[in-house]
């Protein structure tokens, strides 16, 4: 675990370097709402200005984390821990947060500024089948492993059965 | 890269510069959710058999006031569940192979915690636990939390009496014709048999079988019952396939049957009206009313149909007192044993309905609870 | 194996004589076609006469055992192996037929005969998943086993996963 | 009560009295169905994941012709899936877990005869594995079927090599900085890695690495390849994010990198089309041409989404002969190797959608082939 713990770190930091990059192009563009069969189905249509409400309650932190529209959720692909027990940033109950995570680049529309969010799944209990939800605003192919979500990223926990992901700050990208 | 925890000061720091620019938002660090103690009595733990696979199945744990998931149990091969009375435990009996569809079967009683949702231990039992539609009194814990009985299939029937103190099996009570296991009390258990009767098996403080007694309860030839009943205070009540309610008291000595009576006057019966579904009978014990899932136009092979008639009738003077009427047909009731208790029925896709029975009124629909709804159980 | 066997035939036999009581109320009512959700969906209207059409290709045995509405599924609980690589009287590829099963009894609607039906359940494999069908014309509450579908008989096979239900002919009920 | 076996007597038996009354129908004997050898060209292998549970997942067998069901195969924990070139086996990688969802880890690559769809054999491997939505690439086999090399993502990467002859694990083969493996004829695999270049590693006849190269093939920052390619006699074909293809012939002792070319012309790309998909790319081998799943309306972000347009190209010239439109939108295609090939697309509620590639029809869809449809395969 702890090796692991350090090769993720070590990833971070070169993809923070990569992504900073790619955050340039950063969009907050359509996405996809995955249904109970997979974990891409049909695009749905943004509701605009929605993602500014201020519903985390938290300031300069808007939108709403149950909806697949929140903003740290630009490159997630799976169930969101906030549907299933858990919190954006907590894993639910019984469920091991893995040590090892994929990294994506978004834009928070409070601040115009572009976050590192690492997508930390939560595992050791079946998919949670709530709120599937798959957007692929930084993704990158599985040569660059950290930055790609079609990885199930519960390889860093005691069991790999995946349960939902987190969305988790990491710094500014710049 | 190290994590700052968000604190007060954090959010304060935040909420100064809101409307214009903004300090950075700060790192997160992450976290564990966990339930409180003692467990909200609005708390629902949903068996999911997952039909269409029935392999690794699950138990959703759901908030029927806020609708809201609040996590869920992991269990083994369409597993049946139950709640220890103490609010502390979930059983589940799980039956594992080492591939998943094959290779080396092991069983297991698991007890997880509920507040953590994580398993607290397990112990090893015989490999005989029935596969079923999972129902009530498939899995059941005796009125002081120091056994759970374990109902056998094999189909020779059983039960597997598990010592929870010693976290151990105790023994094995054979129960030749009958089914399920309806506790009653500390060291007795009742169990159905096609001859009509019920058998009556009294343990000892160490498990193990001591005294068994039969009394006969109904004509499974002529007036068959539904064996999914329910329980009440120590009393059963059960309903004839034609919608007559047959109680018996298991909490005293000696088991008394009680008079029936009927669901349905003549009028309704000629109309078509008949009891029917999977779990179709629910006790709100704080408002004393029992509650019977009805068919409109019933024929007797749809028995164990859904439906989206509830009907409401006062225990003790066997009263009709009202309707309720799902939005979407549902197959299994539970009613909540708090003072401003909630009916909660699992619809056909999967999803939970949620009525309040102090007003009557429909409050929501939590859908895709679980895949295969099946039963409810609540603390 | 062999004792189970033996339990089965045993048992066949007294089921036989006591559902030979209940086929006199048999009927071709209506009955439940499962969706993906639950073994127990919305009642389907019934195509008159479709089950009269001797789809089967055999003389005697009219309808379609792909249909939920065909004459042998009278009691069935379960996704019929002819949907699932079978045929009413086999098991699909790799699944294990169970040697105990329980019992209904199907009036034949070509020939007006009440039959004894075994349900026998192919097992080793997960649900199958096809032509989900419900139908109780026969069943009773489970204190008569061998009359009661709510049960996995794969019990009598070597897993006790569950995959698909056949309908095989035991005898003529009277 | 013994059975009688229903032979052509029988029947003909029954056929002289059809009509009227009826002889009683015979007595059943019970079968088990088996499937022929060798294999039909269209018969399909869909890896399923079932992405809603992900625990005990499998492969779904479907006549491609009558869209009806031959059977399924039973795998764990979203398990890659390849057939040997013999058509004598489906090779699983699976993934057990002794409580299902936690416990003890046991990875196992299945040998599953094609015709009983029973295990054959299982040889245990290293619990490395990789898990990812299941590609292509992730499980393969050498051209004469002696070795199997599984990716595995820990989240080092490497390839675990299976000895076919002696059912054991002859080896391991770190990929540092590479991922899946694309079978080279007899002892080669290659790796394509996160510098732009596909990693050569050779094998002897024990499957140890006796030589490994480096050739460069695209670059990762301004034309990143999406590595989820397609073979056709040796020669492997990637596209770019922006649609131009990318040959690498690894057929001779050196490989050669082939010219690009676009699928798109300068109108095309600016109207807004490009490739999207997960597995976007197909070939018909006997009609020498390329399918490739193409959205309108394309951005970057796009880059996996499902589409009904599939583009049809010639392999030899590279121009466009024509579209093909799906009833529902489809994430994953295959083309059947034989000469009347059928194009067959995975739609993203888990049906298999059906084209006659030779007269360009749709000839229909089988819904609930699958529950997540990630990967189709046809001997």
């Amino acid at each position: 675990m702890k090796l692991l713990d350090r090769l993720f770190e070590r990833s971070t930091r070169r993809v923070a370097e990569t992504t900073s990059r790619r955050a340039a192009l950063a969009r907050i563009g359509s996405w996809i709402v995955a249904g109970s069969a997979l974990p891409l189905l049909l695009p749905i249509d943004r509701v605009a200005g929605r993602a500014l409400a201020a519903e985390t309650g938290k300031p300069g932190d808007p939108g709403d984390p149950n909806s697949c529209d929140y903003w740290r959720y630009c490159s997630v692909d799976g169930f969101l821990c906030t549907c299933c027990g858990g919190t954006v940033t907590s894993c639910p109950p019984g469920v091991e947060v893995s040590q090892v995570t994929w990294i994506g680049t978004c834009r928070n529309p409070a601040d115009g500024k572009d976050y590192i969010i690492s997508y930390n799944d939560c595992c050791g209990k079946q998919s949670c089948g709530q709120c599937a939800c798959t957007r692929n605003d930084s993704e990158q192919p599985m040569y660059r492993p950290f930055n790609n979500n079609d990885i199930n990223w519960c390889m860093g926990a005691k069991s790999q059965v995946y349960n939902c992901t987190l969305a988790v700050i990491r710094g500014v990208a710049n | 890269m190290s994590s700052i925890r968000i604190g007060p000061a954090a959010v304060l720091a935040g909420a100064l510069v809101a409307g214009s620019a903004y300090a950075d938002l700060p790192h997160d660090e992450i976290g564990q959710a966990k339930l409180p103690f003692p467990p909200e009595p609005h708390r629902a733990y949903i068996v999911d058999m997952e039909f269409d696979t029935m392999v690794a199945t699950r138990v959703s744990v759901v908030d029927a006031d806020s609708l809201r998931m609040l996590g869920m149990i992991s269990t083994g091969g369409a597993a049946p569940a139950t709640l220890s009375h103490d609010g502390r435990t979930v059983f589940t009996a799980d039956l594992f192979y080492s591939r998943y569809t094959r290779g080396t079967r092991t069983d297991v009683l698991t007890a997880w915690d509920t507040s953590t949702l994580e398993p607290a231990w397990e112990v090893e039992i015989p490999p005989k636990r029935a596969s079923t539609i999972v129902q009530r009194y498939g899995l059941t814990v005796s009125d002081d939390d120091r056994f759970v009985y374990v109902f056998n299939l094999t189909p020779a029937t059983s039960v597997t009496v598990v010592d929870v103190q010693a976290r151990k099996v105790a023994g094995e009570v054979a129960l030749p014709g009958c089914i399920l296991n309806y506790p009653a009390g500390k060291r007795r258990f009742a169990s159905m048999c096609g001859d009509g009767s019920l058998l009556l098996v009294t343990l000892d403080d160490a498990g193990q079988e001591v005294a068994r007694d039969k009394v006969k309860l109904f004509d499974p030839d002529h007036k068959p019952l539904i064996e999914r009943g329910i329980a009440n205070a120590g009393t059963y009540h059960f309903v004839t396939l034609d919608g007559v309610v047959q109680g018996v008291d298991l909490g005293g000595d000696k088991p008394r049957v009680l008079e029936p009576w009927s669901l349905l006057t003549d009028a309704e019966r000629k109309a078509g009206w008949a009891p029917g579904g999977w779990q179709l009978l629910a006790i709100a014990p704080k408002l004393g009313r029992l509650y019977v899932l009805m068919h409109p136009e019933h024929q007797p092979h749809m028995w164990e149909d859904p439906s989206t008639q509830v009907w409401i009738y006062d225990l003790a003077t066997h009263q009709k007192l009202g309707t309720l009427e799902s939005p979407n047909p549902i197959w299994t009731l539970h009613a909540t044993g708090d003072d401003k208790p909630l009916l909660l029925g699992g619809n056909i896709e999967g999803g939970l309905e949620v009525f309040d029975l102090t007003t009557g009124k429909h409050l929501g629909t939590k859908p895709k609870a679980a895949k295969t709804a099946v039963q409810i159980l609540s603390h």
